[in-house]
């Protein structure tokens, strides 16, 4: 099912800029995402990568430089109209709604899918219960999916780490969105979880032909997931392109060994 | 312990989905509703032990019911939303003051237009509900605010509603239908020409309210909106990424909190007080409904119950207790030692446990799941 | 209840089912979070397409197809679906290696796979070079196996589509199924079931329909099992066990197969369905003690010692208030509080409320834990039987239940023992043979069809159940002529919660010897207990309080082998413990976790030698297969522990 | 020139209460800028420094004690009080709750408000009770220019004089004392503060004591003008609204805002209250603070509040 690797752009950033006060984040970034790629933007630590993400869905309004996602150009938009548009994002340090279980968690990712509005859920009854329990089938199918089946009602607060970044990835999963940003989905976790982590990644690409982003730190992962690579340092765009082409990039065997700026 | 749930599987997602999955408390609460529908009522008209007189239900069952829903009210949108409110007593006294003017018909003269917009009187149940949703106007022009503001803020934002109001209705003639007293008394309550008067009637009809609106109100929080709500509360920003749009979940919010209090305060004024002040929808009382659901629970529509349970039986003890030792205290004393009790339990509970008894609860019943094991 | 009557296929068991049970539940699964159900007439109808897209596959009557996974309801589909085709249906375990699967699939022949997931599509596909005859692969789960050969290998979900759709378009084709189920009759072979052989290679035992009809048949009448009746089916799926208490039992008294969610929610999903009909090796039952055990060494003090006070409350009338026995009034009370505090909770929490009947088999069970679950009132009984027996050939009747034997013939099972003191019978559900392997099947026949179970035992007097107590061949005799009966010393040590395994020495030499393995979770957490530091699991086995517990523990042994004249001679002088846990996957046990003795003997030679030359310690270093399949070499210095025999006079004097 | 002449006379009154606001509001933003409280307390603790004060005052004045000693040792009573409030408070609330988000520490301080409002009212009494220390008699200032004069309270003068020294005061301390600047760099840091071994918790006391004083002072001045009673918490609660108008965390602010509310419910009073009825001082202020939220939320002397994720 995997969506056909066509040249088709889904998303060109152009020129993006931004600062917070004196800082420069990003500095005349321009880059592009194909559709049914998957790609991943590296760089040393402060170096943009997730503030590039916050700019693509929304979250932070670049200062100079335009975003066009399927065709639409806007130099700014609000979060929830990004993840209208079917931009999802999982964050660095998990963002999960704490005092829910995983399943709720998940099913909140279903909420631009649900229909009817405040009386018809008053009521729960006829329409209303049909379509919760087609979003729980749904979201049941994710569950399946990511392997967390056991830990379905369980506070996400008490969950481990690596769960709660599954947790996180199927509320994301549930959007059924277009572009899946990623920031470090593998952050500090052990071998065996970036293993499964990284089947999940490939099998969401491949399964529900989903174009994915994601900034990772750990090389080997980046190098054998990705069909591109974009390399960002202190804000600058210095490299870009297949996994080979990019480590042979001087400027980023530089960046990585620090050689002077 | 109690619970045998080898054997209760699901089938299906509404089975799954139900609000109380396990069979035993199922029958519990069927146990509960039977009592609170038949025994009570029965009890009552034969005065039979513990209903001798109508204390019970006058001074704890009707202010029981009708706090424990306006507790329900504000812990939609302090406990399920995470807008914190002071200005619930406002709320109820909207719902009050307006079921009060549609009751008794409305007269808004336009002198200067030369015109006036009259509606005449609208029945008791109409006059209710309609009360209840001018509360929830009136919320959400309050809760607009909370789009651009936090916590604290709003809290101030709500604070204003509470004085607002209560000077309104305390100096625009207008709303008391020029009282001199400024004190006025509720409509007889008439629904579809059966009339509400007996201390057991009035409890039935709380008890009715009660129940339906509990259980529309565990709908919501337990569906789609529900869920944004919470998820606005516990992390907006990551909300607002999945595509949640924060005015409406916060509105919404803001919308059926108010509503439910709103009725409350009709429910409030006409069935329980009959003729009432605006004192009786002060801070104070905005300050009770807090309490009740802190206490009780924070996201839980049962904790509101038990908090409001709570909330009333504390003083009663407390004026109880004492006298039956042989040492009576004063009602100022026994006012004192509420507030001291209440407020340390605050601190205590938002120290030790942020959810209150609701949480409290819910930790027993695994354990009796569990049982023996522990865990 | 329902027998199979004049059934004599599975296919034609379906159909019945349909007709007489039709809307009530043949399978669920949980999957998605809920239990979903199939009606006896969903499935006959599922089925029935199924077989069609198989035909439509080119499967053909007197084929094999091979079905490696767990238990789902598809793979047991399939396995009627086969049936339904006249073809043979041959169960794999889950957990074989790629070699093992491939030396089965090849021996069977099988032409088609039908595959759990992709891990197993995975193992078949990289050994399907030496597998000419396989054509194709099925799969249940599709997931990850979107980009693989479809020519190849197809979802079973497309193949029931593809039959479902074949059969609405031609009526002939549908004809064509119902002949095969017609066709069929008791004398075809209904399955192969590959017993993983204690010694070598594994034999392909052949069971007709007939006769696994009539088996269950009596079985379902002796425990009364209907189509009310509910069991969870988590064993593995290649294994007799599960195909006739669960595959077998359910088609013919009609009852409902549970398959859990996956394998580490048994014990969630076993608490949901709660099954009325349960069966679960000795080693099953004692996992689930020990973690009984652990998990209230955290409870509140007090409602420790209200439960350890209930269970030897229980250990004391239990069984007897439970048989109606005499016993006083108070214990009555006591058991009755017991009851309600304790007793059902614990069943509840574990998932057994509802268990009519439990049987335990595959080894000896120890006494303590075989009481404890009759006296917490779970109907556990024992049961004697092999593959080749198509399980059952002794069980024992509601109450006549000791620990110690394995209870009379099942019905229509005659049962002699030979000279040689082998056990052997004749029974309905006996096999035919073992597929391609005239040879063995000889040598397991007697000239008057008997089959020899090659274990050695004999009928109590007192009881007249019989008493296992060896594999025959392994019954051996010292230097100085005493019997000694290795497995049932090796039964007697594993009895003890800290010893796993346990490999006995003595054959034709002058005295006994033993390789004793910890167990891992017991002794870990008495060090814990008593702040017993360790880094590995090799240093716990070799520290010297461990030792010195598990030496007590050998020597409660000896003790009570003097009462037994027979065996007195036969005490063990001298033991260690092994350096590593026995671990299939380096062949020490086989898949259903039985010890190969012989290629311990020969793996661990140094250390026998060790044994019986008089030396106090001995280096061994061993090959060992990590998870992941890595091979590595570990090393060890083992120590040997000697032992005092114990004299009559001494027991005596202990006894007094 | 009536008018006017009424309007200054208005205004300054106004302004003179409104500098008490200042006051009281100072002891939020104290509390808010070192712990991150949202203090609703605050008015529950000047009932009970009045009240502690007053009460001792009258017993001593009944035994005999000489009119300024009385004063003297009632304030001292009173400040002791107030010392022993803010350790408890330290210790048992806002201690065991660091780290929690500001809704539940607010949550804190309205159980706080109501064990001090009911153990005040409890050990010291629950009646009106009189406060002379202040003259409450009139001058007329600038008669030449406007007939009659304008009207100036004296016991304004004097509470806007003694709130100025201590604002002022506050001001001192908190830019140039250690503890004062240590106090600042808990707000911006907690952990940070505490690494570089400033004892928060004494901080936290010093804040939640500087407040109770602050408290004091305004009891002081409150109980001269109604008497020392429950509804002085209503008129200390108004220092929420005057910070929100403010903003939070700045000390200026407060000072404005105390003086914008002051100046504002007067004049609104005297000249919209009587075609409404009357009584707008009760909700001017929070209305007014609502309508600064929605135009700038910070309030017009706050920070700007940026957002991470």
């Amino acid at each position: 099912m995997r969506a056909p690797d066509t040249n088709e752009i889904m998303l060109q950033v152009d020129g993006i800029a931004l600062a917070f006060g004196g800082v420069r984040a990003l500095r005349d970034v321009t880059f592009n995402i194909r559709r049914g790629e998957i790609r991943a933007i590296i760089g040393p630590n402060g170096a943009g990568k997730t503030s590039l993400l916050n700019v693509v869905n929304g979250f932070y309004h670049p200062n100079h430089g335009a975003i066009t996602f399927k065709g639409r150009t806007r130099a700014r938009m609000q979060p929830f109209e990004a993840a209208r548009g079917g931009i999802a994002r999982t964050f660095q340090n998990v963002a999960l709604f704490k005092g829910m279980s995983a399943l709720d968690n998940i099913m909140a990712g279903r909420t631009l899918k649900v229909r009817r509005g405040l009386l018809w859920q008053m009521l729960r009854y006829g329409p209303a219960l049909a379509e919760e329990r087609e979003h729980r089938h749904r979201v049941e199918e994710i569950i399946d999916f990511l392997e967390i089946e056991a830990i379905r009602k369980v506070p996400v607060g008490r969950l481990p780490y690596g769960l709660q970044k599954r947790v996180e990835l199927g509320r994301a999963l549930a959007m059924e969105p277009d572009l899946l940003l990623l920031d470090e989905p593998m952050a500090g976790m052990n071998l065996e979880e970036k293993e499964d982590m990284s089947r999940f990644i490939i099998d969401v690409n491949s399964h529900y032909g989903t174009t994915i982003a994601l900034i990772e730190h750990d090389m080997a992962v980046v190098m054998d997931l990705s069909d591109r690579v974009a390399v960002l340092d202190h804000g600058i765009k210095i490299a870009d392109g297949t996994p080979d082409e990019v480590k042979k990039s001087q400027a980023v065997i530089e960046a990585y060994l620090g050689v002077a700026h | 312990m109690l619970y045998r749930e080898a054997g209760q599987f699901k089938t299906t997602y509404a089975e799954d989905m139900a609000i109380f999955p396990i069979r035993q408390d199922r029958i519990a609460l069927a146990i509960l509703l039977g009592i609170a529908f038949i025994g009570v009522p029965l009890l009552a008209t034969f005065h039979v032990w513990p209903f001798g007189s109508d204390y019970l239900l006058w001074a704890i069952l009707l202010p029981f019911l009708i706090l424990a829903l306006a507790a329900i009210g504000t812990n939609i949108l302090v406990g399920y939303c995470g807008q914190i409110s002071l200005g619930s007593g406002a709320f109820m006294a909207i719902g009050a003051y307006s079921a009060y003017k549609l009751a008794t018909g409305v007269h808004i003269p336009f002198a200067w237009l030369g015109f006036a917009i009259s509606i005449p009187p609208l029945p008791v149940l109409a006059s209710i509900l309609l009360g209840g949703l001018m509360a929830a106007g009136v919320g959400i022009l309050f809760g607009i605010p909370s789009l651009r503001i936090k916590g604290l803020y709003l809290a101030v934002a709500t604070l204003a509603a509470q004085f607002f109001f209560d000077w309104a209705f305390l100096r625009i003639p207008w709303f008391t239908n020029y009282a001199p007293s400024g004190s006025v008394n509720a409509p007889a309550l008439d629904f579809f020409g059966l009339v509400v008067r007996t201390p057991v009637e009035r409890y039935l009809l709380c008890l009715l309210f009660v129940t339906v609106m509990t259980v529309l109100a565990k709908n919501l929080v337990r569906s789609n909106l529900g869920r944004q709500w919470m998820a606005i509360r516990d992390m907006d920003i990551a909300a607002e990424l999945i595509g949640i749009r924060p005015l409406y979940a916060k509105l919404t919010a803001f919308a059926v909190s108010s509503f439910i209090v709103g009725v409350a305060g009709a429910l409030w004024a006409f069935v329980y007080l009959g003729s009432w002040e605006p004192l009786a929808f002060s801070i104070d009382r905005s300050l009770q409904l807090l309490f009740m659901v802190i206490i009780g629970g924070l996201g839980s529509i049962m904790g509101s119950f038990v908090g409001a349970a709570f909330i009333l039986i504390v003083p009663i003890m407390l004026n109880l207790v004492p006298t039956e030792l042989g040492v009576p205290l004063s009602t100022q004393t026994i006012t004192h030692l509420e507030f001291i009790i209440f407020g340390s339990l605050i601190c205590y509970l938002l120290i030790k446990e942020p959810h209150g008894f609701a949480r409290l609860i819910s930790i027993g019943k695994e354990k009796l799941r569990l049982w023996p094991f522990p865990y | 209840m329902a027998g199979g009557g004049s059934f004599d296929t599975f296919p034609k068991l379906l159909l019945r089912n349909a007709a007489r049970f039709g809307a009530r539940p043949a399978f669920r699964h949980k999957d998605l979070g809920i239990w979903q159900s199939w009606t006896w007439v969903q499935v006959a109808e599922i089925v029935r397409a199924y077989a069609a897209g198989l035909h439509r596959l080119g499967v053909q009557p007197g084929d094999t197809i091979a079905v490696v996974g767990s238990n789902r309801p598809k793979l047991y589909w399939t396995i009627m679906a086969a049936q339904a085709l006249r073809a043979i249906p041959v169960p794999v375990y889950s957990d074989a290696v790629a070699d093992e699967l491939a030396f089965v699939l090849a021996h069977a022949e099988a032409k088609l796979v039908a595959a759990q997931d992709q891990e197993q599509v995975d193992k078949v596909l990289s050994v399907c070079d030496r597998l000419p005859q396989l054509d194709k692969i099925v799969y249940d789960e599709p997931r990850g196996l979107d980009d693989y050969d479809h020519s190849r290998s197809i979802a079973i979900g497309n193949v029931i589509e593809d039959g479902r759709a074949a059969l609405a378009a031609d009526a002939a084709l549908g004809q064509r199924i119902d002949e095969f189920v017609q066709a069929g009759n008791g004398s075809d072979i209904a399955v192969i079931l590959y017993t993983s052989g204690t010694t070598g290679t594994s034999k392909g035992v052949m069971l007709s329909t007939r006769g696994c009809i009539d088996a269950a048949t009596d079985t379902t009448r002796f425990d009364g099992l209907t189509h009310d009746d509910m069991v969870l089916a988590y064993l593995p799926l290649a294994w007799v066990g599960d195909h006739y208490l669960n595959y077998v039992q359910g088609l013919v008294a009609g009852f409902c197969m549970a398959c859990p969610e996956s394998s580490d929610t048994i014990e969630q999903d076993r608490r949901e369905i709660g099954p009325t009909f349960y069966f679960a090796p000795p080693r099953g039952f004692e996992a689930m003690l020990t973690r009984v055990m652990i998990r209230m060494q955290d409870a509140a003090p007090i409602k420790r010692r209200m439960f350890h006070y209930f269970l030897d409350l229980a250990r004391r009338y239990g069984e007897r208030v439970l048989t109606g026995n005499p016993v006083p009034l108070s214990g009555r009370l006591l058991y009755a509080l017991g009851r309600l505090l304790v007793y059902e909770p614990l069943k509840n929490v574990l998932g057994l409320s509802r268990v009519r009947v439990a049987y335990t088999a595959g080894e000896a069970i120890g006494p303590d834990l075989f009481a404890f679950y009759r006296s917490i009132g779970l109907n556990l009984k024992q049961l004697y039987g092999q593959t080749e027996a198509f399980l059952y050939v002794t069980c024992q009747p509601d109450g006549e239940i000791y620990s110690d034997t394995v209870g009379p013939a099942a019905p229509n099972v005659d049962i002699r023992i030979a000279e040689s003191g082998e056990v052997q019978f004749r029974s309905p559900g006996m096999f035919v043979g073992y597929f391609k392997d005239q040879a063995r099947t000889a040598e397991t026949m007697t000239s008057d069809g008997y089959v020899k179970t090659g274990d050695a035992g004999y009928f109590d007097e007192k009881t007249g159940h019989l008493k296992i107590i060896d594999r025959a061949k392994d019954v051996g005799w010292l230097a100085d002529g005493t019997m000694f009966a290795p497995k049932h010393l090796e039964n007697k040590l594993k009895f003890f919660p800290n010893i796993k395994e346990a490999i006995t020495f003595g054959d034709s030499r002058e005295f006994v010897c033993a390789m004793l393995n910890i167990d891992a979770v017991a002794v870990a957490n008495w060090a814990e207990r008593n702040n017993v530091a360790y880094g590995s699991y090799q240093e716990l086995a070799a520290h010297p309080l461990v030792y010195d517990m598990v030496a007590n523990d050998v020597a409660a042994v000896n003790l009570s082998l003097v009462k037994e004249k027979a065996l007195a001679g036969a005490q063990i002088r001298r033991f260690l413990i092994l350096h590593k846990e026995l671990d299939a996957d380096d062949g020490e046990l086989t898949r259903t976790q039985k010890v190969r003795r012989r290629f311990i003997t020969e793996r661990y030679a140094p250390l026998l030698t060790a044994l019986y030359d008089g030396s106090h310690e001995a280096d061994i270093s061993t090959e060992v297969t990590f998870e992941d399949g890595r091979k590595g070499m570990i090393a060890a210095r083992v120590r040997i522990r000697d032992m005092q025999a114990v004299g009559p006079a001494e027991s005596l004097g202990k006894a007094a | 020139m009536v008018a006017l002449g009424q309007f200054l006379e208005v205004l300054i009154g106004g302004l003179m209460s409104g500098v008490l606001y200042s006051l009281v509001a100072l002891g939020f933003v104290l509390i808010f800028k070192a712990s991150g409280v949202f203090n609703y307390a605050q008015g529950a603790m000047v009932l009970l420094a009045g009240l502690a004060m007053v009460r001792t005052l009258d017993l001593l004045v009944a035994n005999g004690f000489p009119p300024w000693a009385a004063i003297v040792l009632g304030i001292g009573f009173a400040a002791v009080i107030m010392a022993a409030t803010a350790w408890l408070i330290e210790r048992f609330v806002i201690g065991p709750l660091v780290n929690q988000d500001g809704l539940t520490l607010f949550m804190s301080t309205i159980g706080v408000t109501f064990v001090i409002e009911g153990a005040a009212e409890m050990i010291f009494g629950s009646d009106v009770y009189p406060l002379r220390l202040f003259p409450t008699d009139a001058w007329f200032v600038l008669d030449g220019l406007f007939p009659g004069g304008i009207l100036i309270n004296k016991l304004d003068v004097w509470g806007a004089l003694i709130a100025g020294i201590l604002v002022a005061g506050l001001a001192i301390f908190f830019q140039r004392t250690k503890t004062g600047r240590a106090l600042r760099a808990v707000a911006d840091d907690h952990l940070a503060a505490h690494s570089v071994g400033i004892p928060i918790n004494w901080i936290w006391f010093v804040v939640w004591l500087v407040a109770g004083l602050v408290a004091l002072v305004a009891a002081t001045v409150w109980g001269t003008k109604l008497g020392v009673q429950f509804s002085i918490t209503f008129l200390a609660l108004k220092a929420l609204p005057v910070l929100i108008i403010g903003g939070l965390t700045s000390i200026p602010g407060a000072i404005a805002g105390g003086l914008i509310v002051g100046a504002g419910e007067k004049i609104a009073e005297v000249y919209l209250g009587p075609s409404v009825g009357g009584g707008i001082e009760y909700w001017f202020a929070y209305v007014l603070a609502l309508a600064v939220l929605l135009v700038r939320p910070q309030g017009l002397f706050g920070e700007r509040i940026i957002e991470r994720i």
